[in-house]
């Protein structure tokens, strides 16, 4: 029946444009009997690159998605399909403006999504922000070496990097920092004029918000040195840095990723490299949706089609 | 007066020119050597014996109607029906549309009016991609959503290939017709006259002898526009819906085109996922060259008519 | 008496078709020559053929010889562009370029690298006024040429032809495109203007090819069918065909 | 009668194209103008995007109390400074300085950073935002306020009049303006031109004024046209790495507006190109012919009598591609980069103002209404670039018709 409506109409707007308008309105009279309205679930999910994606798969222990499923290209994408489609359901980072995006966060097992619950472990589907540098001695310069490495420890280990971080949007663990001035003592780096160092980052987007309020703090407190963030992906974060771009048009110094870097990413001969932040995955659907709670194993029969209706989730 | 030296510096100066116009040419046609070059080295490693990431099937590259990424699972032939769908069907829709569009503006409107409606032709053919691709998820979506609910059928948030192909109609759009304005524009004014002093009525003269005798202006204008259909990547891929298996042939069901396929994730992958984008590039190049080569010949035939 | 051309044996096709057949002429210095014959019969080719502008035509293909002062105009060391100089054209239609009427003239001088103003001003002068014209815009010589009335660019184009002091001018029907005082006054400018010229005019006018011309020569199908003093051929020719065409039975 | 009917129902349907193809553009146009207007303002134009970052200590020697008549925002009487909340066109709420009293020891604010500037005086203006305050509270316990722990400006006001001494205040200026994509874009649309136009007149010339029907000349005309068709990420993927090494000849070290100039040059051909060659299939071959007939050599021809008839034509091609350059984003991504440089020059990295809507759109949280407003940017250089070009076209063509 579908499918002859829409030959049907497709006719129509070929018709519709090609020759009398009143032609078409004889037509839709026969095609407006209203089917059943069925609440089947829209899988919405992210491209198969992405991290977030990644992070949601092992936290939901899926095997296999769905072929229905439908992709889209970004969190705010997934925000504003989610959004408008009453059957949807998706997931985006923490730091989305839900109700902005008419969109409600799930509980995932019970846990609701917050920074306390992502710090403690308790809510469990999240991933990493991670980070690596070139390998040390390939900066060009020790005095740029000495600054990124500087940097990293204000990132990471600094309450005032950290408190950077978390006003950015990511979650810290505010208790393990170090006041800065600590810290900054085995840096004497961040005591002379740098202004002529500049320091360039490649890498995932996501981490665009945190890494640049983190660069633009540090910057008066080292000395005024400049920064070029060039943030494309997290595939480009280990290409730029240590691996086949390193050297090419869009080297970096500092790589970024949203999520841990994979075998292929080879990250044992940088200067450093590890995790500054973490980023919570959070299950959302329509804000007139009733459910408010889900757990793996629902979201795992949803995602793997095998449950295709909100009334049979428990 | 005629000076044997000036002569000598004259005809060298001749060579010349023409040499550098000659040379001129070459180079800007062999950037697409170049380009199919380095799309070719790039894209057809996946498919020799040898590849470090494991050889992929060339057949069921080709002729394949699932692609997954998280599989391993890379066919294309199902997205060439698809991408071919969306685009003729743009095409269809916005053809008559923008040909009579650039009628109106060149020979019907007032002349206020016709400037004015140039002008904003003009602007919209340089609305940044992603500005359509924007106004697409926000008002096409709904539209077609709505739509679909007359019919008591139920889509993703209104991403289909319905949708896909208003978005597609909609940025060719400027494109056709600005090059019909330009192709009614030069029909000769002699022609029209002679229509008219035949009593013809001034819009039996407009579709009989101005649209014909500005055919091959108007058809080139289509090869454009649909070129532009074939590459058009950021605005497609945000209605798309990227559906995994195919061909689809409802309309409000979701699709995957070729660009939106090389798009989706590009920066955040490497290894076969990667390359296998360029594979993907040399499939849409052979698309484009096909209905190219389809429109030409279509439009010689049609030409060779009159 | 001098002749400016001997052509010989000369075959044109264009592509497999043969435009001209077997021509054999020759055309005096000084003298206005005429070409007439119905269309399509290869007076105009002939003529472009004098100052090699089929060269620009794709597919044309020359066989025989014309020679200018003795000298084969198609042998490959001739310099085209130094045989244009000598040989001037007047087009059918007026054709001045979109630039002011000064600009028309030193247009050809300045092609040929002649950059001195006075000289420049005095080729202005004298070109107009041998092709009686300066009266008109001798106080608007900077305005656009375009503005002129046909009869008015039209002469404004020999005076351009004339600026390089040519020794032929080759005019394809001139005045076919204008009123008939104007052609009467491009006519009375033909007489004056062979004193100094050779002149050689392809017209569909008989009675223009009475008017101003020294000699005629009559064209049918790509062949020259006679050839004398334009008194001869009006009054008593010797070809039935040329008869025919000149009495109006054909064409 | 018929007839009449035919003729009434072709214009009706002429009509309605029109006015469906208006309708739909004139949506976008409205749409784009609703989202995005509110965000346009001069300092959006003319503010540099990066803020400029300062570490500041302040005169602690104070005793006085200010007043303030009026001012708005939260006044903390003991420093005589007033925060107001503001949210940014990068949807950033910040607490940003809406009043400094006089003699109030905001005046003197010391930089701390090391180098040159280390105990200058930075001047502190209306609209500077307030990241983190170190001070000592009345109790001498060191703490910190601002936005960084998600203070609002009245928090921010409660806890400054609690502080005995400030150690040290970390600040910004006000930044999120695109000047300097603007000046790129510029940039990036005048290299493109500058390169393309030359070598597209000149193909253009051959394939129209030389080229016979030959195969070579077939395959040249056949290459040309083919980069029409060609996706226009595929341009930007082969700009990387086989433009790069061109532009490193002229300093660039990685991404750069050259680079992205160079690949848009490339883009931009076929459109220059089809377009000069319609305008020199429109000059009539009379006027080729009388110059030839005057003695003219062939590039004299061209040069004098052709490419002057044919301004419009060329200038109609730097009008399409000033739209196309302005417009790409899928080619610039790999050859600019999308790094906001607010000083660009030509072989350093930049970023266009497409490119810029791009990055907004694809971040984690997609800025819209500021996609739009740039978006409207866009379409107003755009229509002001047309009219510049139209009205110079005007004056150049004067002369010749």
């Amino acid at each position: 029946m579908k499918r002859i409506l829409c030959v049907l109409f497709s006719l129509m707007l070929l018709v519709g444009c090609s020759s009398t308008p009143a032609a078409d309105s004889s037509s839709t009279e026969d095609t407006k009997e209203p089917t059943a309205q069925t609440s089947s679930i829209n899988v919405y999910t992210r491209d198969a690159t992405s991290g977030t994606r990644e992070a949601f798969e092992k936290a939901i222990g899926l095997e296999e998605l769905t072929a229905t499923a439908i992709e889209v290209s970004s969190n705010g994408d997934m925000a504003t399909k989610v959004g408008t489609d009453e059957n949807g359901i998706g997931y985006v980072s923490l730091s989305t403006d839900f109700a902005a995006n008419n969109v409600k966060p799930l509980n995932f097992e019970g846990v609701e999504p917050s920074e306390e619950t992502v710090l403690d472990g308790s809510y469990g589907m999240q991933r990493p922000f991670s980070y690596v540098t070139r390998a040390a001695g390939d900066f060009g310069s020790t005095e740029k070496e000495q600054l990124v490495a500087a940097f990293i420890d204000y990132l990471c280990n600094s309450t005032e990097g950290m408190l950077v971080v978390e006003s950015a949007g990511g979650v810290v663990d505010l208790s393990k920092g170090t006041p800065w001035a600590e810290l900054a003592k085995n840096h004497p780096i961040v005591n002379q004029d740098n202004s002529s160092i500049t320091i360039s980052t490649a890498g995932s987007t996501s981490v665009e918000k945190t890494l640049k309020a983190a660069l633009e703090s540090f910057v008066p407190l080292a000395g005024n040195f400049q920064f070029v963030m060039n943030q494309t992906g997290s595939g480009d974060g280990y290409k730029r840095v240590l691996g086949e771009e390193k050297t090419g048009v869009n080297a970096a110094d500092i790589g970024f990723a949203s999520r841990s870097f994979n075998e292929d990413e080879d990250v044992s001969t940088a200067m450093s490299s590890g995790q500054y932040a973490i980023d919570a995955v959070v299950t959302i659907v329509n804000a007139d949706n009733t459910l408010s709670d889900i757990s793996a194993d629902s979201l795992n029969q949803i995602y793997s089609g095998t449950l295709t209706d909100f009334n049979a989730v428990k | 007066m005629i000076d044997a030296s000036k002569e000598k510096k004259n005809k060298l100066i001749d060579g010349i020119c023409k040499t550098f116009f000659l040379a001129m040419a070459i180079l800007s046609s062999s950037f697409i050597v170049i380009l199919v070059l380095f799309i070719f080295m790039k894209g057809i490693s996946p498919f020799l014996p040898g590849y470090e990431f494991g050889q992929v099937n060339i057949i069921d590259f080709l002729f394949g109607t699932t692609y997954r990424q998280d599989q391993g699972i890379y066919g294309v032939g199902f997205i060439v029906i698809n991408t071919l769908i969306s685009a003729f069907a743009s095409l269809l829709l916005s053809f008559p549309i923008s040909v009579l569009c650039a009628l109106f503006i060149v020979k019907i409107a007032p002349k206020k009016l016709s400037v004015l409606m140039k002008s904003v032709v003009e602007l919209l053919a340089s609305v940044p991609s992603i500005v359509y691709g924007v106004f697409a998820s926000g008002l096409i979506v709904i539209f077609v959503k709505w739509l679909a609910s007359i019919f008591g059928i139920t889509t993703a948030g209104g991403s289909s290939l319905l949708a896909v192909i208003i978005l597609l109609a909609i940025m060719i759009f400027p494109t056709i017709t600005s090059m019909s304005i330009t192709a009614i524009q030069a029909v000769d004014k002699d022609l029209e006259n002679a229509s008219l002093a035949l009593g013809a009525t001034r819009t039996q003269t407009n579709f009989k002898v101005v649209l014909t005798s500005a055919k091959s202006g108007i058809f080139a204008g289509a090869i454009l526009g649909i070129g532009r259909a074939f590459g058009e990547a950021t605005a497609v891929s945000m209605v798309a819906g990227n559906k995994l298996f195919g061909p689809t042939f409802d309309l409000f069901d979701i699709t995957r085109t070729l660009t939106s396929t090389m798009l989706a994730g590009l920066k955040e992958t490497s290894g076969l996922d990667y390359d296998i984008r360029f594979s993907v590039g040399i499939v849409l190049l052979f698309v484009i060259f096909f209905s190219n080569w389809l429109l030409n010949s279509l439009k010689n035939r049609i030409g060779k008519n009159s | 008496m001098d002749t400016c051309f001997n052509v010989t044996d000369l075959n044109l096709y264009y592509g497999e078709k043969q435009a001209l057949k077997n021509i054999n002429i020759d055309l005096y210095k000084n003298k206005v020559t005429a070409f007439i014959g119905p269309s399509g019969c290869g007076k105009s080719t002939f003529l472009r053929c004098l100052n090699r502008m089929n060269d620009l035509i794709e597919g044309c293909k020359i066989e025989g010889n014309i020679l200018k002062d003795g000298i084969n105009i198609y042998e490959t060391k001739t310099d085209v562009v130094e045989l244009r100089t000598k040989v001037g054209m007047v087009f059918q239609k007026p054709n001045p370029f979109p630039m002011s009427i000064y600009e028309n003239i030193v247009y050809g001088p300045k092609c040929h690298g002649l950059k001195n103003k006075a000289e420049l001003n005095k080729i202005v002068e004298k070109s107009l006024k041998q092709a009686a014209l300066w009266d008109e815009v001798h106080d608007r010589l900077h305005e656009s040429a375009l503005g002129l009335s046909g009869g008015q660019q039209q002469r404004l184009c020999i005076a351009r032809a004339i600026a390089m002091q040519p020794e032929v001018i080759l005019m394809d029907e001139p005045t076919s495109a204008l009123d008939p005082i104007a052609t009467s006054k491009i006519e009375e400018l033909i007489e004056t203007l062979k004193n100094d010229y050779t002149i050689i005019i392809v017209t569909h006018s008989m009675q223009q090819a009475s008017r101003v011309s020294d000699y005629t020569a009559f064209f049918l199908l790509g062949d020259i069918i006679e050839y004398d003093k334009t008194s001869v051929i009006f009054q008593n020719p010797k070809d039935k065909r040329t008869e025919d065409y000149i009495t109006g039975r054909f064409g | 009668m018929s007839r009449k009917l035919k003729d009434s129902l072709l214009n009706s349907i002429t009509y309605l194209c029109a006015f469906l193809g208006v309708l739909v553009l004139g949506s976008i146009l409205i749409y784009v103008l609703i989202n995005g207007l509110k965000l346009i303002n001069v300092d959006l134009l003319k503010n540099d995007y990066w803020s400029k970052n300062y570490l500041v200590a302040v005169e602690n020697d104070q005793s006085s109390t200010f007043e303030c008549d009026g001012c708005k925002g939260y006044f903390s009487s003991k420093w005589g400074v007033s925060f107001i909340d503001e949210v940014t066109s990068h949807n950033e709420k910040v607490i940003s300085v809406e009043y400094i009293a006089e003699n109030s020891p905001f005046e003197q604010l010391t930089s701390l950073t090391a180098g040159e500037t280390y105990g200058q005086i930075v001047p502190m203006e209306k609209g500077y935002m307030i990241e983190k305050i170190d001070y000592i509270d009345s109790e001498g316990n060191t703490a910190i306020a601002g936005k960084i722990l998600k203070q609002d400006a009245q928090a921010l006001q409660e806890s400054l009049d609690n502080a005995s001494s400030i150690t040290s205040i970390y600040m910004k200026s006000p930044g999120g303006g695109i000047r300097g994509s603007l000046i790129a874009t510029l940039y990036l649309i005048l290299i493109s031109l500058i390169i393309s136009l030359p070598i597209g007149i000149a193909s253009a010339i051959y394939l129209n004024e030389y080229a016979d029907k030959s195969k070579i000349n077939r395959w040249l005309r056949q290459g040309i046209e083919t980069l029409t068709g060609v996706p226009s990420i595929v341009y930007g993927l082969m700009g990387v790495s086989v433009l790069f090494p061109v532009t490193t000849v002229f300093g660039a070290t990685g991404t750069s507006i050259l680079l992205g100039g160079l690949t848009m040059a490339i883009i931009l051909l076929p459109t220059i190109i089809r377009s000069v060659e319609e305008a020199l299939i429109v000059v009539p071959q009379s006027l080729r012919d009388a110059s030839l007939s005057l003695g003219a050599t062939k590039s004299q021809t061209i040069f004098k009598v052709v490419l002057p008839c044919c301004m419009n034509g060329i200038l109609t091609g730097v009008l399409l591609s000033i739209g196309r350059v302005i417009g790409e984003s899928a080619a610039l991504i790999y050859t600019m980069g999308t790094f906001i440089s607010d000083n660009p020059v030509i072989n350093g990295p930049a970023t266009s103002l497409s490119l810029m809507i791009w990055s907004f759109m694809s971040a984690e949280q997609p800025n819209f209404e500021l996609a739009c407003a740039i978006s409207i940017i866009i379409l107003s250089v755009v229509l002001i670039l047309n009219i510049v070009v139209k009205i110079v076209g005007k004056k150049l063509s004067k002369n010749f018709v």
